[in-house]
């Protein structure tokens, strides 16, 4: 009961934030230089169907129940027709969100495991010369351009070793089905993953690292520690559990910048995700794709932070629901 | 840690292994189809499938055409009479649809009879059409309103992206050729059959056994949707299908390595399109004659060729293409490089250098392909060694269409069109020519194209024709650079693709793989 | 008695009064908070009045309504008789050149990046008291008449390089550069040690005796408060309970807080003592949701049910004293041993 | 210079890290500055080889066009840096301007901009940058814009919280009360303390700002005209097989500077805040010694506590303070000791050391500690008997400590009934779910705390609650001795004296022993048996309480107790100190307490005084201490 109203209460604050990325959009698409219908409807299009747009949109109306009529269309989901395929925006990124989710997914899983692993262990030590090496090792990492560490690794193990795909999802001709396929698209993520990954891995060694050293030092370990638990109780029950609070804070946070890197990252290796989709969008000026994305992925975003609101409330009782 | 690494060289040792069934062919293509039904508008997607199930009346090349006005598929043979207005096509009569039926002349007349009256874009190849008439079920005839040279060659191109012809028992009660059960299942004439369509992956055809030219060497044919070059390349290397089309090709740098590669066979294709500069006649300082001639005398194509293309392209000096030689005027010749001819040309037109340096500006554009990319960069360089501070406008190609369109350009990149006709020169340089990007307008020139497509006497046209460049290479509106070629990339043991001389014949259109034959396929 | 020279009337501040839409309608709204409910402190020229209370007795909010830093949601701050509640622009100015503020965290009391000669020079040439010229001399007197010495080397130092104890002597040295008529200190020696604290006060009363500056003491501490102040006000929770001169009040404390208040003062001269102590039945309550009636009830060992519902009001309970129990007379005369 | 700005500017020169980022930093930003004049080739001169590799004429080779990558690269690092600056400038100016706007007048305004801020951060800053280029059409300054605009939020928040934080500190606050206009207080107050940690970010914004950009430009939305390092990337990415080295340099560029400026950022961050480099950490391995060969076995005469020169260093950078210097004192069983003193005489590192807790930056460098007879640390070493420590079989079980604030001791998300029981369950593996609901109960009797509040949080409790539930923590496992540092220091007056009546009253019903360290000889005056006072790392004077105070033999103990003023006795001038000069009590010859000794003499400033004993466990460190036993001091109550 107290979490539904809490939902309710979140997803009322979400409404501004929503209309505000809406209209951020609308005010887009009319402050750019050309015809607003060409924009909507694509370039070229034959002028039935520009004038089936214009009707749809009400571009003939004020601006002000233009943008009612645009609310009212994305509110039944429709975010407009692709102009190069003339198919619903919606239906080609919900057939492009899988394989995204897929790269995106299991390269956070990755980074985030392995980056508070590391991160922790580092904490044990603040100041040492292999936490500073650490923690210079990880910002450079996260300060390499995802695109070019991805283009490395594919003259690395495409190229030159001829290990891996340099890209794509799954082989031509392979299968289509079952262990087989699974292993193909395994083998295809390898490389997308590993440049995802090794650019968040940065990020959480960092995050995991502060705010685990933080909780360290924080009276109620020194409690634990006077009461006698062993250390690695006092690491897994106090230190990370409690660290765990920003963590899951920042990981929230920063989904927007995960996903750009997942759009970079699945650029540079054709992974048929939603980043490649914004990518075929800007190449071909698919106006009515590239807005959809940017508005599921603000949606997303938000969504995201609402359930890292939910999990930092289940995570910490001090939150009130 | 050991075992993940383990797993992972397992895999990629074993995956490349799963080979292939023997006939079958994995066609790569960029654009996923939007519609199996050819008429209703160019669909880049639809045109590998549909190629293959229907069948065409004529069809004709964009290569080497020497002697040839068109390639019969559907139509065994044809006549044109004495005026050039009237033209019987007599069909092939073993030719069936794919449910059985016979392929009659209602079928042709049918089919481009309700492409005129929906304005389907092929309509635009018979708008010269009065009438068409059918004798008897194995023939057609079609009647125009006057005279025209260009009448056969330019449908019979055309015909393989929008031309097709479609079953009349079928389509009948259809309002058109986008609505009913047929536009996504189509029945055809041609050597495949439709089995079905993955949405999003492949559209897979299998051999019609019956085709009335014989079953192809292919069983199976998949169009593979792959709209990332890089995918491509790597799966045509990893031995995913035997076939690279040109529209995926790496850059021309790596030709020598594909050369000396004994496992690929590299294929160099010609063409009856140029790679042109389109100069904006309103452009303050393009306007004038002088720069324009000064723009062509700074051009170095030999530089662009041997930066760009690896020396392997032909300069374009004429107002042609070498595959199209027989109507080319060699008197009409564009100036070749000359720097210093260019910046006197230049103070002579009134645009001497400011005290930047500059004398005037201009922004060069071009389509988002990779060659046109290349051409103009090199060009900009080329341009501001003379003085002239060129800048680059790059646009995607929908972008840059539209705005050369409307005219929104300095100087573009383009790839003008030749053949198969000379035809082809009133659409880029007539007055109110389709392609007439330039606002370029010559009296004499539009009087002569006008004339000469009702030409029979071929010396004739070729002298009008040869007139028609002196007056284009003289105002200069427009300058050749390179005549375009094709790479593509084939495995060694597979013959037969449109690309390859001779292929086009075989395989009936661009798209066409009848004529393909793999390693296993003993001849 | 002479007129106040600050008075602070009938002062109420409540904060969070507007939630705001949203909250409202989730009904997730705090509660106001009665900082202060009708306040009524009168400072007389050359005396110290000490505020005593806990924290979140609203004794803070008071020193701040007294320097208008903030402004009260009811009542009126009186100066010199007049009113200045309102007071903005210039006549504001005027005013603060008037009322200074010391206050409780000296090792925040001065800009890191300016040295102290800086930080003192500053209130004068706020309000152009000095000429440029003679900024430096004055700096110098001032830093001596706080006994720091050599000024010299105090003036040019940055506040980093100080102890707590000398800062607090410069915030001491920069409310009273000026020559403001009253000063309010909120808790200036609570984060200092015991022994620098007791310099840091003989100090104040020093300057006091000197310059004839009135003081508005607050404190949590009854003794610091009765070693300061000729009068003594207990606050709690928003609002005051008891006031009256300091020895008056401590001898005969009139309310039952107070009385708790000085009995849990722990008297350490008299070494070893164990006192009788009495197990309070409630814990601190906050301002958010102040209890029915008297606002002390819920703690106080002589609550009857009387206290539950009705709030007694200050009531005078001898010389200049007042206090605000239904039982201040007995609790005046008894303590808390009062029979019940 | 201020010594803040100083230091920190050395701190960040001084990390390994921060000086290699700054070279990295000034080489860049000098090659892009003298690009024109370096000698270098023309960016876009195109007649040199195709796809050299890198060779002495072609430092890093050249593209598909014959163009010379090194000097792409040096004149890509003007787009890098032009980008950064000017994205960065913008941001911080938009960012700094609306966000120290919202902090400083708070109120709707704030509410409305902080929502505001809050979206923007919401908003995948990337994807609308993108759309912003995709509709506008790419350019430098339209991209730089467009980066500023998506990321000036977070300078405003930043300043936002910046200003905050300002507003409330006091030299603001006297700014205002001193009757200074908004705008110089702004201008002289909180822009100059507030600005460090925006111009901070300031260089990650910066990186951010060049990923970003290359981002684009890699997407093909950059800027054509220009040589810019994504650019570049794009174009190798086509010539990856022939020329990885097109893609190569520009990506090596990019890593180099962006790195760089987060390096430095962090840095500085470090150099300004050094606690936060070494903060927290697992306790480090102490050295450890074995038992002493014959122990006596403990009597009952034995006393539960013996500490003997007892000394502890912090190491603080390169310095090294001793805040425990020679520390001996006896508890007996039952027997509460006081241990009194003013901020950094070592009493808490004293309580630290005693159940081992001190930080890392803290070691025992001498002294034993017997606890029962049995030595748990030996000349300063942890005493380990068959591979494990004597103290850990002593943790809680004998030996529990009461933490200063019961807020943060208690692990805020748990509830308490939790913490109790993973104790209980720690150090008693049987024990099942009702006994210990019950122990717990029966504690919570003990000290006055209803079992209703058991399955409560830390937070949902008063901070009298809290502290008394820290004090059953420490009693859960029944105890014989009890540290208690400062137990009831953050409370107010009337929860304070309750705490420490209910400490004493737990003392008496369960023997236990005490030790209790705290500021306030008040508090120690009723709770202790024996008092021990310390300055700078020593026990000055220890006696029975009712002694120290009625005859203290030291000074200082004088002076402590003469500057409390009194409620209920006579009025009379305080007694005081002059400030404690840290420095001369380091550098002290003789007593380190001369400096400051009202009553110091020659021989004080040369000579340590001796240990004076005065009978009844009376102890002075004081030369004149027999004196001032002597001349009791006058009782006034």
């Amino acid at each position: 009961m107290k979490l539904l109203r809490y939902l309710f209460y979140r997803l009322l604050q979400m409404f501004p934030i929503a209309l505000f990325i809406v209209v951020i959009n609308f005010a887009l698409i009319h402050m750019a230089p050309g015809d607003v219908s060409i924009l909507l409807a694509g370039e070229g299009a034959d002028p039935e169907y520009m004038e089936q747009v214009r009707e749809r949109y009400g571009l003939n109306l004020p601006l002000y129940q233009q943008l009612g009529a645009y609310i009212g269309q994305l509110l039944q989901g429709d975010l407009g027709l692709s102009f190069r395929t003339r198919e619903p925006v919606i239906g080609i990124i919900a057939e492009r969100i899988p394989a995204t989710l897929l790269l995106a997914g299991t390269a956070l899983v990755l980074a985030s495991v392995l980056g508070v692993a590391i991160g922790a262990v580092m904490a044990r030590r603040p100041g040492s010369a292999l936490d500073t090496a650490v923690t210079t090792l990880s910002i450079s990492l996260f300060s390499i351009p995802v695109f070019w560490l991805g283009l490395m690794l594919i003259l690395l193990f495409a190229v030159t070793l001829r290990w891996l795909p340099s890209s794509g999802m799954a082989s031509i001709a392979g299968p289509r089905e079952g262990i087989g396929y699974a292993l193909d698209v395994a083998r295809h993520m390898v490389l997308p993953v590993l440049s995802l990954a090794a650019i968040w891995l940065g990020q959480y060694v960092r995050l995991s690292r502060a705010a685990v050293s933080e909780t360290l030092a924080e009276p109620y370990v020194t409690t634990a520690r006077a009461i006698g638990f062993p250390e690695r109780r006092v690491m897994t029950r106090f230190a990370l559990r409690n660290a765990m609070l920003p963590i899951v804070t920042v990981l929230g946070l920063e989904l927007g910048l995960l996903l750009t890197g997942a759009v970079l990252t699945e650029t540079v290796f054709s992974w048929p995700g939603l980043g490649r989709l914004i990518y075929e969008a800007i190449l071909s000026r698919d106006t009515p794709v590239i807005m959809g994305a940017f508005l599921i992925m603000s949606f997303t975003v938000m969504l995201a932070a609402l359930l890292t609101d939910l999990v930092y409330a289940a995570l910490d009782p001090r939150v009130r629901l | 840690m050991r075992l993940w690494t383990s797993t992972i060289l397992a895999t990629a040792v074993l995956a490349p292994a799963l080979a292939l069934a023997e006939t079958t062919l994995i066609m790569p293509q960029q654009d996923e189809p939007r519609t199996l039904t050819p008429a209703p508008s160019s669909d880049t997607g639809g045109h590998g499938p549909t190629s293959n199930i229907y069948s065409h009346l004529v069809v004709m090349d964009w290569g080497i055409v020497e002697g040839v006005a068109a390639y019969g598929d559907l139509a065994d043979s044809w006549e044109v009479s004495e005026d050039a207005t009237t033209y019987t096509f007599h069909l092939n009569t073993d030719a069936r649809w794919h449910d059985g039926e016979d392929v009659t002349s209602e079928d042709v007349k049918f089919t481009y009879e309700r492409i005129m009256e929906k304005g389907y874009t092929f309509s635009s190849f018979l708008r010269d059409v009065k009438s068409i008439e059918t004798p008897d079920d194995d023939t057609v005839v079609i009647t125009l309103n006057k005279p025209n040279m260009a009448f056969l060659p330019m449908m019979a191109q055309g015909a393989q992206w929008t031309g097709k012809i479609y079953p009349e028992h079928l389509w009948a009660d259809q309002d058109g050729f986008d609505t009913g059960p047929y536009v996504n299942e189509p029945v055809g004439s041609g050597p495949f059959k439709f089995v079905r369509w993955d949405r999003g992956t492949a559209v897979v055809l299998e051999a019609n056994e019956d085709y009335f030219r014989g079953p192809p060497a292919v069983d199976t044919l998949i169009f593979r949707t792959i709209p990332d070059a890089n995918v491509a390349r790597a799966e045509f290397e990893a031995g995913q299908f035997p076939y690279l089309p040109f529209n995926y090709a790496p850059p021309l740098a790596e030709a020598p390595i594909f050369e000396a590669d004994p496992d690929i066979n590299v294929v160099y294709t010609p063409s009856h399109f140029s790679r042109d500069l389109q100069l904006n006649l309103n452009h303050e300082a393009l306007g004038n004659p002088k720069v324009r001639e000064a723009i062509a005398y700074a051009m170095d194509r030999e530089q662009m060729n041997r930066l760009a293309f690896n020396n392997s392209w032909t300069p374009g000096y004429y107002a042609g293409v070498s595959s199209l030689q027989k109507w080319i005027n060699e008197d009409a010749r564009f100036p070749e490089h000359d720097a210093e001819k260019a910046e006197a040309l230049l103070d002579e037109a009134g645009f001497p250098r400011g005290e930047d340096g500059w004398r005037f500006s201009v922004k060069v554009t071009g389509p988002n392909i990779s060659d046109c990319s290349a051409i103009t960069e090199i060009l900009v360089r080329q341009l501001r060694d003379v003085g002239i501070e060129a800048e680059l406008d790059r646009f995607d190609q929908s972008t840059w269409f539209s705005r050369i369109q409307e005219k929104q350009f300095d100087i573009s990149c383009y790839f003008g069109r030749y053949g198969p006709d000379p035809d082809a020169y009133r659409e880029h340089f007539s007055t109110d020519g389709a392609r007439n990007f330039m606002s370029y307008s010559d009296a004499e020139l539009d009087q002569l194209a006008a004339e000469a497509n009702t030409i029979r006497d071929e010396e004739t046209r070729k002298e009008m024709y040869g007139r028609i460049q002196e007056i284009v290479v003289r105002d200069m509106p427009y300058i050749n650079v390179f005549e375009e070629q094709k790479m593509s990339l084939v495995r060694p043991g597979w013959t037969g693709f449109a690309v390859m001389p001779g292929g086009f014949n075989k395989s009936i259109s661009w798209f066409g793989v009848y004529g393909v034959s793999g390693p296993d396929d003993a001849e | 008695m002479t007129q106040p020279i600050l008075e602070l009337d009938t002062l109420r501040m409540v904060y969070n009064t507007d939630p705001g839409i949203l909250a409202r309608l989730t009904g997730r709204a705090d509660p106001p908070v009665i900082a202060a409910d009708d306040v009524t402190l009168k400072l007389h020229p050359g005396q110290t009045l000490a505020v005593v209370g806990e924290s979140g007795s609203g004794k803070t909010t008071a020193g701040r309504i007294a320097t208008l830093q903030e402004r009260p949601t009811a009542g009126r701050v009186l100066f010199e008789g007049r009113d200045v509640t309102g007071l903005t622009g210039a006549a504001l100015k005027a005013f603060r050149a008037k009322v200074q503020m010391i206050f409780q965290n000296p090792y925040d009391a001065l800009n890191p990046r300016m040295t102290v000669g800086q930080s003192l020079a500053e209130p004068l040439t706020l309000h152009r008291l000095v000429p440029r010229t003679g900024l430096r001399a004055a700096v110098l007197e001032m830093l001596e008449a706080v006994e720091l010495r050599p000024a010299a080397s105090f003036a040019d130092a940055f506040p980093s390089e100080l102890s707590g104890g000398q800062l607090q002597r410069i915030a001491i040295a920069r409310a009273l550069i000026i020559k403001p008529r009253v000063v309010i200190a909120d808790e200036p020696v609570s984060m200092l040690d015991v022994s620098i604290r007791s310099g840091v006060m003989n100090l104040m009363r020093g300057l006091q005796r000197d310059t004839g500056v009135t003081y508005l003491y607050i404190t949590h501490d009854l003794s610091v408060a009765r070693y300061m102040a000729d009068r003594i006000a207990v606050m709690y929770l928003g609002a005051v309970l008891e006031e009256g001169p300091v020895e008056t009040l401590v001898t005969g404390a009139a309310h039952p807080y107070t009385r708790l208040l000085i009995r849990a003062a722990p008297e350490h001269r008299a070494g070893k003592t164990r006192r009788t102590r009495i197990r309070l039945p409630g814990d601190a309550a906050s301002q958010a949701g102040l209890p029915s009636g008297c606002r002390f009830h819920p703690r106080c060992p002589l609550a009857q049910p009387v206290c539950r519902e009705t709030a007694p009001a200050l009531a005078p309970v001898g010389a200049g004293q007042v206090a605000a129990c239904h039982f201040a007379e007995e609790v005046g005369r008894h303590g808390l041993a009062v029979p019940a | 210079m201020t010594p803040t700005l100083t230091k920190t500017l050395r701190g960040t020169l001084r990390s390994v890290p921060g000086a290699l980022s700054l070279v990295v930093l000034a080489i860049i930003t000098a090659a892009a500055l003298l690009a024109p004049v370096l000698g270098l080739p023309d960016p876009a001169e195109m007649e040199f080889a195709l796809y050299q590799p890198p060779s002495a004429e072609h430092w890093l080779g050249t593209d598909n066009f014959g163009r010379d990558i090194f000097a792409r690269v040096v004149w890509g690092a003007r787009v890098a840096l032009m980008v950064a600056i000017g994205a960065a400038l913008l941001s911080i100016l938009i960012g700094s301007v609306l966000g120290a706007v919202a902090g400083y007048f708070g109120g709707w305004v704030d509410g409305l901009l902080s929502r505001v801020f809050d979206i923007f951060l919401l908003i995948p800053t990337f994807f609308l940058i993108l759309l912003i280029v995709a509709l506008f059409g790419a350019s430098l300054p339209l991209t730089i814009i467009a980066i500023a605009l998506t990321t000036w939020p977070r300078s405003a928040r930043l300043m936002r919280s910046q200003v905050l934080t300002l507003k409330s500190r006091v030299y603001v606050q006297a700014a205002l009360a001193a009757g200074a206009p908004h705008w110089l207080v702004i201008l002289r107050h909180v822009i100059p303390n507030g600005i460090a940690p925006i111009i901070t970010d300031g260089t990650i914004l910066m990186g951010m700002a060049i990923l970003t950009e290359a981002g684009l430009s890699f997407l093909g939305l950059g800027d054509q005209n220009l040589v810019s390092w994504g650019g570049m990337i794009f174009e190798g990415q086509r010539h990856l097989r022939l020329a990885p080295w097109m893609s190569i340099a520009p990506g090596v560029a990019l890593l180099l500077l962006v790195a760089s400026l987060n390096l430095l950022g962090d840095s500085i961050t470090f150099a300004m805040n050094p606690q936060l480099r070494t903060r927290g950490g697992a306790p480090k391995k102490r050295p450890t010694v074995a038992p002493p060969a014959n122990e006596p076995a403990a009597t009952t005469d034995t006393p539960i506590l013996e500490v003997e020169d007892l000394r502890l260093v912090y190491s603080v950078g390169a310095r090294r303070i001793a805040a425990v210097d020679g520390v001996s004192f006896t508890l007996r069983r039952g027997e509460a000791l006081g241990i009194v003193g003013e901020s950094g005489c070592g009493k808490s590192s004293l309580g630290s050391a005693l159940l081992q807790t001190m930080p890392n930056n803290a070691a025992l460098t001498g002294g034993t500690i017997r606890y029962d007879g049995r030595a748990i640390v030996l000349d300063g070493k942890g005493v380990v008997e068959k591979g494990r420590a004597r103290i850990d079989a002593l943790r809680w079980t004998r030996i529990a400590t009461i933490f200063q604030s019961a807020m943060n001791a208690l692990n805020p998300v748990t509830t308490v009934r939790r913490q109790m029981t993973d104790a209980l369950r720690l150090h008693r593996p049987g024990i099942t779910r009702a006994e210990a609901t019950a122990r717990i109960g029966e504690v919570f009797g003990l000290i006055g705390i209803p079992r209703s509040r058991m399955n409560a949080y830390p937070h949902q409790l008063s901070g009298g609650m809290r502290q008394r539930a820290m004090i059953a923590l420490s009693l859960i496992l029944e105890p014989e001795l009890v540290i208690a540092d400062e137990p009831t220091t953050a409370l107010d007056m009337l929860i304070q004296d309750q705490i420490l009546g209910e400490i004493a009253d737990l003392r008496a019903r369960l023997n236990l022993s005490l030790i209790l360290v705290s500021h306030d000889m008040g508090a120690v005056a009723e709770s202790c048996d024996v008092v021990a006072v310390m300055y700078a790392g020593r026990i000055v004077e220890i006696a029975p309480t009712r002694q120290i105070f009625d005859n203290p033999a030291h000074p200082y103990t004088r002076t402590l107790i003469g500057a409390l003023p009194s409620l209920t006795g006579p009025l009379e001038e305080l007694e005081s100190l002059p400030a404690t000069d840290s420095a001369a009590v380091a550098a002290a010859q003789g007593c380190r307490f001369a400096h400051a000794c009202p009553a110091a003499t020659d021989l004080c400033r040369a000579k340590v005084p001796p240990a004076v004993p005065l009978g009844d466990g009376h102890i002075s460190e004081c030369h004149y201490a027999t004196s001032f036993a002597a001349e009791p001091r006058e009782v006034r109550a």
